[in-house]
């Protein structure tokens, strides 16, 4: 979070002869076309030079041909978020080049493939034309290799033009390449290619160029699901049940690694883990509830379309209190929606999920380290509040590259809960499966194979001690303990994260992916139009006290999120004292691209004009 | 032991518990209702066997069937979850603690209609699972809807004719690779007694679909789920018998007459032949013998498909033996040097 | 609604020597004991007197065995509410008797098996012991048809001695055997013997008894599943996909009946509509979407665990803008909860289903009437906005039996909205499936077999021309519009029903099934506790501009609702004017038995005493 | 005209349109997707079939495979619906209209995995449907994971192994009563057509599972759904033709050595035989011929069951020949005179 970075340093204009260390490149290519690797070393080439750095991939549903745009941002500041203006394109895509262009803000730069003429279209800005086909001939005989090199040439220009060192850029590929040393010997003389002939041919004319720094040290780069994987690694989840979707697989998929590298018996050589890919999202959850009853740590993964198959199950591991992680890494609805598009639209979905009375835990990661942190707490807090839990991702944070401190190594040991074994047993007289025994609603349980007294699940008919009833009372004093279970969970739920301006009567409150901009929106509003905020970052649903606190303090509160409905202001509006409802503001972004810093400042300016 | 001796003659089993141990609460089904009868034969398969009931798990759906759990094997834990989804539930209890012995009961309905995906997919598992389909043709708990098990042409109380053919849920099961998939009727207690047995005794997952008549909506005249019609139209494949591993088989040895199946545990299942060559390993004759007494208008019962010794779900995962829920933390999180070593891989 | 009841006439007292046409009866039998039709003759003939009457099945969630609670309530004027109090108990089932007899108030009565001996557990009750067994070996010969027989002897029992006209039970009993008439004949003796008995055996010594009225001339008495399903039939519904569940099947069983006697073509015979069970709930929403995409008219109808299963399939029809009318007839969560339970639990999970920004309209039928009227409204409203419609009834309203006004033929219409044609498609300079012609969000659709231009349908990843497109200003425009089309629809749906008090500075919102007991609730507050109140019951959501006039109009409103988290206040705490979300307050019943005007009364005034 | 003389030859069919009106947009599946050639036939099928594409609906789930209904016949509706779902999509469809002709694209994991159920039920209706299966025993869209239809032991690119058998799509059609049975491969045009117009004078389901190899992610050594592998490994039922009602089918007569199949609409399917006499019309056969072809690792492709005149969905509901959705009012609202007699019903 930018509160760790040093204090804010006049951001550089169009005007001054050079801007160093923060611009955005856009690389405009169509998928399938192997330019991930050139731009994955792009990013790290800079993100080594010691420049806070982020990349975002902005590609299509499908898997080859069409347009897809990877945008890498650097900013000295620290700042991650996406910036919504283009500084330098590399536009390689003839289908997408002329509209590329002509959406750039005047005096940006553009590297383009010679043949497509681009220079023609305007006069406003700086074009570098690039023979691609014929630098690649030259690096590569191969002609059916060509297609995969011909990328690795545009590094090499952007490495003269913007003065990314070219060791940084080959150090990042050799990681990449390493296994393969015919390719990287390839990929590396493409490199080179590029830069030779940038130094050759082109006269730097735009003031965009990096200069080494140190803002990235001891920082790892990593996307959000293989931090989340990580942090299921961590958990010592035992059963993942799952079924594959954008943008939910590669948490699943990257765990399915991690497990198969670190979780094999020593001795035996055998899985310490069971991984099945189901045959759809209702099975996967079944599984998941199966094996939570029966004592596993179990979970599974998935996006709004599998959320909304769950609903049932997750109705009843509500009511028959068992545990279940869930990971939802939310793209925009509805399910042949745009699937590649981001958005934060299940918040009320999930909090709500399933007919019926019913009130679910809800973790919201805001960064690649709390994907890692809060899968642990995730798991942790279902087993011991006996219910299920979701964790909040999505497509932005999941499946791009951020910048991050490392991990920590959880100290706290395994959270199992409340597991019925001979000695609880003897200090209860008389165990009840629903018995509210300890006065925090949650009951204790006991697991199949335990040796501990057996006892019949089901939905909600049941008394305390599990056995079958269609009492009236014993309706009523089970959903009044899930209730009063659910106040319980509020205690133990990761606390909001208040950054509080003393002289600020306004408040911002977000979560999730929203963060990065935020912080960067604040320092744009006290820079430029002085207005002083206060900040609150949501990280769990139920809402603990320091939220009305918050909202209290302020005279109007921002709500960002990135939905239409304002789902978040809504839950908060059903939950909070209602005579704070009043001062409850809304920003909302919901395009499909991740959120930037630009939009919730205009919005929230415009608002405050209105007054 | 074999069945032609009932447990009644034995006071306790080989566990020392005697039969109360395996008994469940009062069933709130209808007199009559077959469902019960089936609740009646395994407790006295699991008691025969000498199961512990501590180490059963017993699982199902929604329905009237799915309700019978609650009325065998109190000891057991048990889980009534929702429509159509018992595999995967059972299918998770068993990923999480292999040493189980899981036993799901369902119903034509909860299998056959909302839960035919979840069906197919556990039957190519091959999950180890006790597989109860209590198969009435209708929808008992919601008041007698044909479900897809139900005869064509049948006529339901409410003048609705069901016009579509029947599901033969154990054509599927072979066809989808179950390595146990019998028939029977929960009017033949002989007969059940020792299938159930012999699914006790098998490794992956054991399919048994039993005509259990629903005498409050479907036991009418030309439904081929009444009971007066079963009696007359099963056509059993010969007489089962099933001897565990742990009593002498040279009793019921009578070769020639009877194929043996060895089973994993070193049991042995007979099938006494009365009709033609029927070789319970061979899945084309299976589909042939099925096919045929449909068209017959017949039920084939008995063992009709088998394959001890095809791996189930959890040997093809390759888990450690131990229950992986109650692995120690050091043995599923890893150590802080992992950790570093992945951030190293990252920064 | 009782505002077209007479005037408030003072309630007896217990004090007073009788007590008439004021009472409630319970018959406690066990179910599959054919009860059903006893207590069916019992409450026609109060009916047939002129008395306003209501009959409650309290039934349990299996077949046959297990206890069941009949309770009919005669009130001349005109509440049909359940009533908390049993005033009269007819104690058939020994393994509740004793409790049922302890749970009543003092001086009020019992008719019981004798061999059950119950005068001896209390000795401030009227006991009528009566040899069942006895009489009915006199009246039926055949040993095994006793068994039914049996409870119309009870029947005969009441008549004498709650003074039922035999005649009114005869008749009622006739036009439900009538074409049985062995059966009939059988259960006349049955009647008499009953009658002979109490008029020989038993001396009457409680006050209640009934006298003729001429309240319900004019009326029927209809269970909500039978009116919305023949509401089904004159809305001309020709597609219906289903999958049984408790307590929604019998709105299609009876819609099955109802389409088979008044929709085979005359001529041909052959049916014109189709109704399909399908494999399950997600199939039978694919069907309906497939079927109103085709341009028919199409529904479905289930209960809470379907809706759940549904979900995906709302989104899509939401995004896609496809019609589908789901009737939801509530029951308590979860799936294997209690099934037989009554409750107004699906409130926020309908009107917010599915992954992603979503919203629905919500109809919210208060009476036997509203549901055939309302059935009609909901294909019109889903056609003419193109968007998935929720009914909502509940268990009480679905499946008991209703004292209603007759049903009024529909004059309007069958309201088909845009649907293109041969003179629209030339009015219109390029037609686009998803472009706002019209200014209210609704586009024209084209539907296949007529001939108009094709399209491809998909979920939100289009532009108003139908074409696949990712582009974000597409994706926000066609959010956008779908908000707006919900702001159309805000003027379309049923307004709210008002009754104001001039002097009430206190307001109710109810809505469904709750109307009864509302209605009978303000009653008691003026008489017992001259508390005025205003009353708006809610008809649909999305909410109109109503229902924020009438919160401005009042200090405190009471928004009573049969749940636990007060779901529809939340859905207003979401919607309204923020500054009037401090005047809401909350009346909850959540105990699966329909909601009493004692319990409502009560927790307003506990409210009002804290002020 | 046989499916020898392919379409190019004429310019225009019999309704006078050329092939342009058949094709769709561009596709955006990767180059040499298995797919794309079967968009391909299905657009010589309908043009040669002279079918008007108004009449068309094509509708599909979610997938690679799903999204191929926009490349071909634009100027009929389409719907790509849910995950899995289109058979139910398609079910409203078709009972709404039944004018219409109704094409299914899907995927062996949309058909497969979460659709499994819909696909089963499907079957067993006997909807008028073109159900069409583009087999590459992979999920594509989702970049390259299994599918129930993956080969027993078959590695992916993360080197995860496929350690389930694969489910025959075919076998259970079959099994579950589709009248209509084939299979195919993507890259045998002259079969594939052939297949397609049958299915299209076919008056019930015709499932057709087209083997449409996926050269992102099951391209790949020893994969049987590989290009190379299918074309080494498929053992043709023997040559196919199909003889249009409207075409003159004296020329493709040849006795003795094949077998005809007439058609609902006149029309004439000839299987003319290469291997043992095999019957289309034989449950058990089809099934055989399935069983031994997959233990020997083959795909037997054509068409392997056919039953032409087995009652469709519509005709088991006795619906009214006039499409339901366009009845008037005064035939789908009964008179005032209804109401009322149901009001003195219940007064
Ligand atoms: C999602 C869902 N849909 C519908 C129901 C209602 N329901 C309960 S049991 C049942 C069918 C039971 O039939 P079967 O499985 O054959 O059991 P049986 O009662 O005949 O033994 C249905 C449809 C439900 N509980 N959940
Ligand atoms: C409910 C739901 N779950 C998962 C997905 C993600 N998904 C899209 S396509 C697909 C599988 C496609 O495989 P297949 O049907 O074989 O089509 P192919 O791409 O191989 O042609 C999956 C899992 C989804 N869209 N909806
Ligand atoms: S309804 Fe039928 S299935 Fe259910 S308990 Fe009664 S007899 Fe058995
Ligand atoms: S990924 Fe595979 S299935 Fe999908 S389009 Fe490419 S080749 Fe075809
Ligand atoms: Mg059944
Ligand atoms: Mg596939």
């Amino acid at each position: 979070m930018s509160s760790t970075l040093p204090a804010p340093a006049p951001q550089p204009t169009q005007a001054s002869s050079s801007v160093t260390n923060d611009f955005s490149i856009q690389v405009a290519t169509v998928n399938g076309s192997g330019s991930q690797t050139a731009n994955l070393v792009l990013l790290r080439s800079i993100f080594q030079m010691g420049i806070p750095v982020s990349g975002k991939n902005l590609f299509p549903s499908n898997i080859a041909g069409l347009p897809t745009w990877y945008t890498i941002r650097a900013n000295h500041r620290g700042y991650i978020a996406r910036k919504k203006e283009i500084d330098f394109l590399v536009a390689m895509n003839p289908e997408t080049a002329k509209d590329d262009v002509m959406s750039l803000e005047p005096g940006r730069a553009v590297v383009y493939d010679e043949p497509l003429k681009l220079d023609t279209l305007r006069s406003d800005l700086t074009f570098y034309p690039v023979p691609f086909d014929k630098i690649v001939a030259e690096v590569c005989s191969e002609a059916k290799l060509r297609r995969l090199v011909k990328n690795m040439i545009y590094d090499g220009i952007l490495s003269e033009l913007l003065s990314i060192d070219l060791a940084e850029m080959a150090k990042a590929l050799t990681r990449q390449m390493g296994k393969k040393p015919k390719a990287l010997a390839l990929n590396l003389a493409a490199l080179e290619g590029g830069k030779k002939y940038a130094a050759e041919h082109l006269t730097k004319r735009d003031p965009y160029r990096v200069a080494p720094l140190d803002k990235t040290a001891g920082q790892v780069l990593v996307e959000g699901n293989a931090a989340a994987a990580m942090g299921c690694l961590f958990a010592g989840v035992t059963v993942v049940a799952w079924y594959p979707i954008t943008p939910s697989s590669s948490l699943p998929e990257s765990l399915i690694s991690y497990m198969r590298k670190y979780r094999m018996d020593k001795d035996t050589g055998k899985a310490t883990f069971a991984i099945v890919q189901a045959e759809d999202e209702i099975a996967s959850l079944g599984m998941v509830i199966g094996a939570s009853w029966a004592g596993a740590r179990a979970m599974t993964s998935t996006s709004g379309p599998g959320i909304s198959l769950m609903s049932e199950f997750v109705g009843l591991a509500y009511y028959a209190e068992i545990p279940a992680v869930i990971f939802d890494i939310q793209r925009v609805g509805p399910s042949t929606g745009l699937p590649t598009r981001t958005a934060q639209g299940d918040v009320l979905f999930t909090a709500l999920n399933s007919h019926g009375d019913t009130r679910h835990v809800l973790l919201l990661p805001g960064s690649a380290e709390e994907c890692f942190d809060m899968s642990i707490d995730a798991f942790d807090l279902s087993e011991q509040l006996q219910t299920p839990v979701f964790v909040l991702s999505d497509l932005d944070l999941g499946m791009n590259n951020w910048m991050s401190k490392p991990f920590t190594y959880p100290e706290k040991p395994l959270q199992r809960g409340k597991v019925l074994d001979q000695e609880k047993l003897k200090t209860l007289e008389g165990w009840g499966r629903y018995k509210d025994v300890d006065g925090d609603g949650v009951p204790w349980r006991s697991v199949p194979g335990t040796g501990m007294p057996a006892f019949f699940t089901r939905g909600s008919g049941h008394n305390a001690m599990a056995q079958y009833s269609e009492k009236p009372d014993d309706y009523v004093s089970n959903l009044d303990r899930l209730a009063h279970k659910f106040d319980t969970a509020r205690t133990m739920v990761p606390a909001p994260i208040v950054q509080q301006d003393a002289k600020a009567s306004v408040g911002i409150i977000a979560y999730g992916s929203s963060h990065w901009a935020v912080e960067e929106s604040r320092d744009q509003l006290r820079e430029q139009s002085d207005l002083a905020t206060s900040y609150l970052r949501l990280r769990a649903y139920p809402f603990t006290p320091e939220i009305d606190d918050f909202i209290r303090r302020h005279d109007r509160i921002y709500v960002v999120e990135q939905n239409r409905d304002a789902q978040m202001l809504s839950l908060l509006r059903m939950d909070s004292d209602p005579t704070l409802v009043v001062r409850l503001r809304s920003v909302l972004h919901y395009n499909g691209l991740p959120i930037d810093a630009r939009s919730i400042t205009d919005s929230i300016l415009a608002q405050e004009k209105v007054g | 032991m074999s069945a032609d001796a009932p447990a009644p003659v034995k006071k306790t089993n080989r566990l020392n518990l005697d039969v109360s141990s395996y008994r469940g609460g009062k069933t709130t089904l209808c007199a009559g209702c077959g469902h019960n009868a089936i609740s009646e034969r395994i407790i006295d398969a699991f008691f025969e066997m000498g199961v512990d009931p501590k180490r059963v798990i017993k699982l199902s759906g929604i329905g009237c069937s799915s309700k019978s759990p609650a009325y065998f094997l109190n000891p057991s834990h048990g889980f009534n979850s929702v429509h159509g989804r018992m595999p995967s539930v059972a299918t998770g209890a068993m990923l999480a603690n292999q040493s189980l012995l899981a036993i799901g009961v369902s119903g034509d309905g909860d299998s056959g209609a909302i839960g035919i995906g979840q069906f197919v997919h556990s039957m190519r598992r091959n999950l180890p699972l006790i597989y109860i389909i209590e198969d009435n043709g209708c929808y008992g708990l919601t008041k007698g809807q044909f479900s897809p098990t139900a005869d064509l042409g049948s006529k339901a109380k409410n003048g609705v004719v069901n016009d579509l053919p029947p599901i033969d849920m154990c054509a599927l099961a072979v066809e989808l690779g179950a390595s146990f998939v019998a028939r029977s009727f929960s009017g033949d207690k002989k007969q059940l007694l020792s299938i159930l047995k012999a699914a006790i005794a098998h490794k992956g997952t054991s399919m048994i679909d039993v005509i259990s008549p629903c005498v409050t909506f479907n036991d009418h005249e030309g439904s081929t789920k009444s009971y007066a019609y079963v009696k007359d139209h099963e056509e059993p494949l010969g007489e089962i018998s099933f001897i565990p591993f742990f009593e002498d088989i040279s009793v019921e040895y009578e070769p020639g007459t009877s194929t043996q199946v060895k089973m994993h545990d070193g049991s042995h299942l007979t099938l006494r032949k009365i009709t033609e060559d029927y070789n319970p390993s061979d899945k084309i004759t299976a589909m042939r013998l099925l096919h045929e007494s449909l068209r017959r208008g017949e039920f084939a019962t008995g063992v009709i498909y088998i394959e001890p010794d095809k791996d189930d779900f959890i040997t093809t995962l390759n888990l450690v033996p131990e229950p992986l829920a109650f692995l120690p933390q050091d043995r599923v999180r890893p150590s802080k040097a992992v950790l570093e070593q992945l951030m190293d891989g990252l920064s």
